[in-house]
């Protein structure tokens, strides 16, 4: 019988989600022993064309990581998509967005203009921007168009399963592949994590008090957190109570709150307006003023709530912008 | 503390020993009056009367000139001015249609209404902003011995002022008791003096004027003590009609402000204390 | 589709098989709501197998047609467009249950006082409705089944208030055998009716006709009577109720005293001094006193701001000082009834049922300047003669001029004095027309004086008042139609030198008149009693605009209130007279006992629970809970609703960061789906 | 829909008062704006955010809650974990591009009526002035530039393949959208 | 003896819509409030010479008894001092409903000729939009001259010893911007945007 067919691919990412299939150290050669590796673009050589030359459905499974932000990317995710029977969003950026998708809050032409003009580390005199074609000695390349919106990978083709984190931790991806190969799969949409919040297995659970009330926050680079005690306990956004478990509790024992990389549980439509129900619910104050200045201490709630889950979320992108980039 | 000053056409006419008055008291105490550059009549109850639209027209003007003179506040001694002044911010407040007709207007001579100029009485200034204890430690005459009515008229507490009580006012029971008079109290504080109807009406004018002085004499005052031009004048001026149509009731109506500087030593005739017909006898100081 | 957090539980496996019924209410729905289309409009969405208009669902016909639909077209969910759920929840719940189906399994769709009686276009009314519809066909294909929680209820009766309402309630519900208890602010039950001479219009006494109720109730076996007492602290709900008392120090063994009243007489203060409140001031008692003759329970009370063994402490309150030779105690002897140390208690009691009676207060008349309260001595409140006309207030019967001995030859009586005023309070007193001729010829009887009514308009709605009427008018009592512009002592011709003139237009006559009397009497309206709020929020009530308590249906449930188990009687609900407010004290009673023999209550199965596997112990939900009903599982390291203590508010659930509470009748994809129908239109 | 665009209100009410006083202004035959649909939750501390979100996304172009006034809280304090959220949530919807006036908390008692009735009017005038919000059409409209490149893609491969055949370079342009 | 007059009201006495019209002016909205109680005329200070009581007024507005109102005597009693409006328990604006009366009777032509208050108040708006002050002394010996010429002989004793006292003066007072204020009134004329503001 011959190997199943595994194809990996990247999109608006870090590169962090490859390192996690390189981290899985030893047991990486079980997997690639199991599959046969047809496209992995940030390890092996291989041609798009062969890709496009396989016959649809023939790659067992996919795994994408990144968010889609470029025609390049859709192109690839529905060129994929076609020609797996199982395609899987790999990490946050896939999954939610991520971290690329922080940038649905600003219109592209702002996005274009601070990276290729006004970032301090950009000498651009000429104010050249990339454009989809270009005249080159005669040639005309062309390049990928720079989408308006950041997308999750099942907004722009449909998914089979979601394995969260960024990145997601090399146990879960072994789970996956597991799970993959031996057919015993979760129904289709899952994401392939444990459903319950972060605090249950969080080593700091037990220092935090029964009776919260929060009478001011603070960030992490203006505190030096307590290691031992629960972060919301010491007035430190964690969206650990909000966050699927799974990663082990790794930001936590790194003495950093959890950032929501895992995003919600199932029952849960957003992850940061649940986060910002629950925390501001129990906020000391009862009169307007006190509330405010007590909320206050959250100066970004759209960054602090959202960092991850931006293009997942119900508003997925500031409203106000308009397809062609600023808004009306 | 420095207001703008509308004195209005009474203050400059028949109501000058208001003025007179006025002027110098609220200096003593520290008070700075600027009049108010080119004002123009308020409209009082005739212009009401007449055409409602122009009226708050006209008396807008005066306040957009207030805002541009850059005056905070704005001090109407005449009670008519006072009151429609009032009432003109808050017809304005309550008919947007009307507000906008009447930018409008003030708009082709580039006057504007932007803000709320508060339209405030002396009476309220003297008692909330300068304080009854100021004044009483300014006064080197004390006017022991004499009796005093307060009359406050109709238009200073009716219906919009907020600075003293509708029904039974006491501001300036307040100050004449700081200036060492007795006050004489009495129900008719408020009542109507007859206001324009003497002069068109006498016959209902007069008598509501007669009565006035009738109840005052009988309840021993020496003299009422008014805040309004008019009530003053149809106090004043026309004793020989109400003699002739009733019986004498002769007692000298005067500005508050003139019993005022008077305690605080100024000599009378600079307080146009001899323009009144009926003239004031003070009793004699009593070694305190 | 899935989400990408993994959620597939948008739509329910199969749609259950729904019956709609939208509701004409005769032309109070149909006349604004096209209510075939919207019929006809619900029929076309998915799992509608039935939808039908019909003239009023309410009706035993209406809620056989759905018992009968149910079995026939095997409806497994029932949606009922008609009027507020707050009216006819019940009913149809009832009516499902019956047919066969989990009473929960229905829905109900308010486009009566939501929608046909707020709005006046057709077609908006019409598109309304079939969105409220749709949004409810959405809901109750989730809906899941429940059961309703039996809850025993303490027979026991809070009756707050001792006036005639709550004296009445409590001898309704204690003749029946139950336990009552009645809470008095005052040192004595009897309220105001307790201060009047005559009742209107059978001039019946009011002592003669109060008093022997009073002492049943000082005397009844199954009343436990707290006076000199207030209610601080509401808990719990219907049912079981836990209530704080505060028990004020009245220095006086209320076990021991024997109302013997030796300790007044031997008072230090040979004369009494200090004003008596129960004569509106114009009467004096001794620092120990009792409040009037019949006082109930019949024990003295220390006055701790006059007496002289009291000084002011350094907080201000007043604390012992053992100053007073104490002839009082000396005279008490061997009954030791006189405690000095008493101090501030409280008490808890659990109690099923209350019922509030908190009355009204009298309109001050100080605030209407024009009328000279506090002004001219001779203007008096109608309460103030009421004592007088009293053969034991304080003068004696006489009524007679402020200088206590001149009686008035013209008395002139105002009516509405802050009543239909809308610078004071802007309804009708109801009782202020009837009383004011009460004291018309109860002043003519004594004095044979000249009496005017000056009124707005005679308001004599109730058995017998018009007939009052005109016996009054027989009796030579001038009555003027106009509301008094003032009252003054300003004389302006010879015959009113020396008297009160009241200035009025007699706008029959169309004249204005200056009318000279001797007395004015203020006939002030009722209002609220000033602490109203407090004690709304205490029993967690609504008060209406004006400030008197909410009932909870103006016609249908006229004693209820918003909170299960606790009634409202007498003119702390709006204004109204003796008959009146004892029916509404009856009525009171009545729903208090029906609920005792019933012996339990149904709670509404909205509560929360938790999901044991989902939920991560994230512990944020628990400082949430206002009636602790939320609890940390140390060993399971989850949190735990009680189903017992949560009252049902999803204050927790909307709040849970990882979704793992539940409250049952309003779970996240109801209300998600309720939202999608309401918006989904085409 | 060729009607005339009309605000769409979606409004949380409190069981207790606001949704009691809704049922007073009926009672009362208060005419208001026919714009708001209620939905009714037994505490305004049970209305999540989610909810109010989702109501926007689903086509709301304001969402209204209503409850109790403070202290008057059938709940005790429900009331007040609403108006805690409701302040970090307004913040978050402003840097969302989400205009003030869109989302709103109310207090209204039972005995209210009338301000059900101006409450509403005066939201419902607000929303008129700022026009649709319209998300389910953004999303589509947002969404069409995918539609379009797998349009685009697709014409493009074809015009390569034929360009291939004839040895010259595409002139078609992708434009930025 | 009295003349004897019809006193009992024919619907044909009515102008039909009058009441509503007054209603409809900003500040005389609440007179469909009015219970009649009488209160205005009970505060009233000039009721004792009024043909119909304020009351009355209020209700013949009300029920568009149109010519009765305009032609009675009581909206030209009126002072002004506003006894009526603070009292009135449905917080009816009567003072300024007597505005407008006396508004509507003036453009409508319904008061005697030489009828001295309608005559003041045009004098004065006359004197205001010609000089943007009065002058006390021009504006009484005007009226007078008008109203009362027979009268004005007797009045002089008054203006005399108003004279001699330095109250009294035919100096005509002017601001400076009369032109501006002469454009103001104009612009509160132009019917453009919203006529008089009573819409």
């Amino acid at each position: 019988m011959p190997k199943p067919k595994v194809a990996f691919y990247w999109c608006a990412s870090c590169g962090g989600c490859e390192e996690t299939v390189v981290d899985l150290a030893e047991d990486i050669l079980g997997v690639v022993e199991k599959v046969d590796i047809v496209l992995w673009p940030v390890a092996m050589d291989f041609k798009y064309k062969d890709v496009e030359a396989m016959e649809d459905g023939s790659i067992f499974a996919t795994l994408i990581n990144g968010a889609i932000r470029t025609s390049e990317q859709e192109h690839l995710a529905q060129l994929l998509r076609r020609k797996s029977r199982y395609l899987i969003a790999y990490g946050a950026c896939a999954q939610m967005g991520g971290i690329p998708a922080l940038a649905n809050q600003f219109p592209r032409e702002q996005v274009l203009r601070f990276n290729y003009e006004e970032a301090p580390s950009v000498d651009n005199p000429s104010k050249t921007r990339p454009q989809t074609v270009v005249e080159d000695n005669g040639r005309r390349p062309r390049l990928p168009a720079f989408r308006n919106v950041v997308r999750t990978l099942d907004q722009v083709v449909d998914v089979d399963y979601f394995i969260p984190g960024c990145p997601p931790t090399p146990n879960l991806t072994k789970a996956a592949f597991d799970a993959l190969l031996s057919g015993n799969l979760p129904p289709k949409g899952s994401v392939i994590a444990p459903d319950v919040a972060l605090c249950h297995e969080c080593p700091r659970k037990a220092s935090k008090p029964t009776d919260v009330a929060f009478t001011q926050f603070t960030r992490p680079h203006l505190t030096l957190a307590d290691p031992g005690k629960c972060f919301l306990a010491q007035g430190l956004v964690c969206m650990g109570p909000a966050t699927r478990s799974g990663c082990q509790a790794a930001c936590i024992n790194g003495n950093m709150p959890c950032t929501g990389c895992f995003g919600p549980t199932s029952r849960v439509r957003d992850h940061g307006a649940k986060m910002l129900s629950s925390l501001s619910a129990n906020v000391a104050a009862r009169d307007e003023q006190g509330i405010r200045q007590i909320l206050d201490g959250i100066p970004d709630p759209v960054g602090t709530f959202y960092r991850y889950g931006m293009a997942r979320s119900i508003l997925r992108r500031r409203v106000d912008l308009g397809v062609n980039g600023n808004g009306h | 503390m420095k207001y703008g000053y509308f004195p209005g056409c009474s203050l400059k006419g028949t109501g000058r020993a208001y003025e007179e008055s006025l002027l110098p008291v609220l200096r003593h105490l520290g008070v700075e009056l600027v009049e108010l550059e080119d004002w123009n009549c308020c409209g009082a109850t005739a212009y009401m009367a007449v055409d409602e639209g122009k009226a708050c027209a006209l008396a807008a003007r005066n306040l957009a000139l207030a805002e541009r003179g850059g005056f905070q506040q704005l001090m109407a001694p005449c009670s008519a001015c006072y009151l429609v002044l009032n009432k003109t911010q808050h017809y304005l407040d309550e008919s947007p249609a009307m507000r906008r007709k009447v930018e409008g207007a003030l708009g082709t001579v580039s006057l504007k209404l932007s803000r709320q100029t508060p339209v405030r009485h002396p009476l309220d200034v003297l008692l909330h902003d300068v304080g009854v204890e100021a004044i009483r430690q300014k006064v080197t005459r004390p006017l022991s011995g004499l009796r005093v009515a307060p009359y406050y008229g109709c238009q200073v507490v009716r219906p919009y002022a907020t600075f003293d009580d509708q029904a039974n006012p006491t501001s300036m029971d307040q100050l004449l008791k700081a200036l060492g008079a007795e006050v004489v109290d009495w129900p008719l504080k408020t009542k109507c003096c007859g206001g324009s109807l003497t002069g068109t009406l006498p016959v209902a004018g007069l008598r509501l004027a007669y009565l006035l002085l009738k109840e005052a004499k009988k309840r021993g005052a020496d003299a009422i003590a008014t805040v309004c031009p008019l009530c003053q004048f149809n106090l004043d001026a026309y004793h020989d009609k109400i003699a002739a149509r009733w019986e004498p009731v002769r007692l000298p109506t005067v500005y508050f402000t003139q019993l005022m500087g008077l305690a605080f030593g100024m000599p009378a005739h600079t307080l146009g204390l001899q323009r009144g017909f009926v003239p004031l006898e003070l009793p004699a100081p009593t070694a305190a | 589709m899935a989400n990408g957090n993994g959620n597939n539980r948008t739509s329910p496996e199969r749609r259950p098989r729904i019956g709609f019924y939208v509701c004409h209410c005769g032309v109070n729905i149909a006349g604004t709501v096209d209510c075939a289309e919207v019929a006809r409009y619900v029929g076309t969405l998915p799992g509608v197998v039935l939808s039908r208009d019909y003239k009023y669902m309410c009706s035993d016909p209406g809620q056989e047609l759905i018992q009968k639909d149910i079995a026939e077209y095997k409806l497994e969910r029932v949606v009922v467009a008609s009027c507020s759920p707050l009216l006819h929840e019940h009913t149809f719940r009832t009516a499902v249950e019956k047919g066969g189906l989990n009473p929960f399994f229905f829905h109900m769709v308010n486009i009566r006082e939501h929608n046909s009686w707020v709005h006046t276009d057709r077609a908006e009314a019409t598109a309304k409705a079939r969105d409220l519809a749709r949004a409810a066909i959405e809901r109750v294909a989730r809906h899941k089944p429940l059961e309703t929680k039996r809850v025993p209820i303490k027979p026991v009766t809070l009756i707050v208030g001792g006036g005639i309402a709550g004296i009445h309630a409590a001898l309704t519900l204690a003749n029946a055998g139950k336990q009552v208890i009645l809470v008095e602010r005052e040192p004595t039950i009897g309220g105001h009716m307790a201060k009047f001479d005559k009742t209107f219009p059978t001039l019946d006494c009011a002592a003669c006709i109060l008093t022997p109720k009073m002492s049943a109730v000082g005397a009844h076996p199954n009343i436990r009577l707290l006076t000199y007492s207030e209610v601080v602290k509401v808990d719990g709900f219907v049912g079981n109720y836990k209530v704080t008392i505060r028990r004020k120090p009245r220095y006086i063994d209320e076990e021991k005293c024997v109302g013997c009243q030796d300790c007044i007489s031997a008072c230090v203060f040979k004369q009494p001094k200090f004003t008596d409140e129960f004569n509106e001031g114009l009467g004096k008692r001794k620092p120990v006193y009792i409040p009037f003759p019949q006082a109930t329970p019949q024990v003295v009370a220390i006055d701790s701001n006059v007496c002289l063994n009291f000084r002011n402490g350094p907080d201000g309150s007043r604390v012992v000082s053992d100053k007073c030779k104490k002839t009082c105690v000396e005279a008490c002897g061997d009954r030791n009834a006189i405690d000095f140390t008493q101090k501030e208690r409280f008490e808890e009691i659990e109690v099923g049922t209350i019922i509030v009676a908190t009355g009204f207060q009298a309109f001050d008349a100080k605030r209407l300047p024009a009328y000279g309260y506090g002004r001219y001595p001779n203007v008096f409140t109608a309460l103030e003669v009421e004592r007088m006309v009293n053969a034991s207030g304080p003068t004696g019967g006489h009524v007679v001029l402020r200088d206590g001995k001149t009686e008035p030859k013209t008395v002139g009586i105002i009516h509405c004095v802050g009543s239909r005023d809308k610078k004071t309070n802007r309804w009708c007193s109801r009782v202020c027309c009837m009383y004011s001729m009460k004291l018309a010829h109860l002043i003519k009887e004594h004095t044979h004086a000249e009496v005017y009514n000056f009124y707005i308009d005679i308001r004599t709605p109730g058995k017998g008042y018009e007939e009052f009427y005109n016996q009054l008018l027989d009796e030579g009592v001038h009555f003027v139609r106009g509301r008094v512009g003032e009252v003054t002592d300003w004389a302006i011709t010879p015959e009113e030198e020396g008297k009160l003139v009241i200035r009025v237009e007699d706008t029959l006559a169309g004249v204005v008149r200056r009318i000279p009397v001797d007395m004015v009497v203020l006939a002030t309206g009722l209002e609220p009693r000033s602490d109203a709020q407090e004690v709304r929020r205490l029993f967690n009530m609504s008060c209406g605009s004006e400030g008197f308590f909410l009932e909870r249906h103006p016609k249908l449930a006229p004693v209820s209130t918003f909170n299960d188990g606790v009634y409202i009687a007498g003119a702390c609900q709006g204004p109204k007279d003796i008959p009146d407010t004892v029916a509404q004290a009856g009525a009171a009673a009545a729903e208090a006992l029906s609920l005792i023999d019933k012996g339990y209550v149904e709670q509404e199965p909205n509560t929360a629970f938790v999901l044991e596997d989902e939920c991560s112990g994230c512990k944020s939900c628990i400082p949430l809970c206002p009636y602790s009903a939320i609890q940390f599982d140390d060993a399971r390291g989850k949190a735990v609703i009680n189903e017992a203590l949560c009252k049902g508010c999803g204050t927790c659930v909307g709040s849970c960061p990882s979704g793992s509470i539940v409250q049952n009748l309003f779970d996240d994809e109801e209300i998600f789906s309720e939202i999608e129908g309401v918006l989904a239109y085409e | 829909m060729n009607k005339e665009w009309q605000p769409r209100l979606v409004a949380f009410f409190c069981n207790w008062c606001t949704y009691t006083a809704a049922d007073l202004a009926g009672v009362s035959r208060l005419k208001y704006a026919p714009n708001v649909r209620v939905i009714r939750v037994m505490c305004s501390g049970r209305v999540d955010p989610q909810f109010i979100l989702d109501a926007l996304a689903k086509g709301a172009d304001g969402v209204l809650v209503g409850g109790c006034h403070p202290g008057d809280c059938h709940y005790v304090e429900g009331n007040y974990k609403m108006l805690r959220r409701y302040h970090l949530l307004k913040r978050m919807l402003k840097d969302m591009g989400i205009e003030e006036q869109r989302v709103r908390l109310e207090w209204i008692s039972a005995a209210e009526g009338h301000k059900v009735r101006q409450v509403v009017n005066e939201m419902t005038e607000q929303l008129r002035a700022l026009g649709p919000l319209g998300l389910p059409q953004k999303f589509e409209e947002w969404d069409r530039e995918v539609e379009r490149l797998a349009a685009d893609v697709h014409a493009r491969e074809a015009a390569d393949a034929a360009a291939a055949c004839a040895g010259r370079t595409s002139a078609e342009e992708v434009t930025h959208a | 003896m009295k003349e004897i007059q019809r006193t009992i009201k024919y619907e044909a006495d009515r102008v039909p819509g009058f009441g509503r019209e007054v209603m409809s002016v900003p500040g005389c909205e609440k007179l469909k409030d009015c219970i009649q109680c009488g209160t205005c005329s009970g505060v009233c200070p000039l009721s004792i010479y009024m043909d119909h009581s304020p009351r009355q007024v209020m209700a013949l507005v009300r029920e568009d008894f149109k010519r009765e109102v305009l032609s009675s005597c009581t909206i030209w009693l009126c002072a002004s001092c506003y006894a009526c409006t603070v009292e009135c328990p449905q917080q009816i604006r009567i003072t300024d409903i007597m505005y407008e009366l006396k508004q509507r009777a003036i453009q409508e032509g319904f008061y005697p000729k030489r009828f001295p208050i309608p005559v003041l108040a045009q004098e004065f708006n006359r004197m205001v939009h010609d000089h943007g002050r009065i002058s006390e002394g021009r504006l009484v010996t005007k009226l007078f001259l008008k109203t009362k010429p027979l009268e004005a002989a007797g009045m002089a004793g008054l203006g005399m010893r108003l004279m001699k006292t330095g109250r009294f003066s035919l100096k005509q007072e002017n601001i400076r911007d009369r032109g501006d204020l002469a454009r103001i009134m104009e612009a509160m004329d132009a019917p453009a945007s919203g006529g008089n503001g009573k819409d």
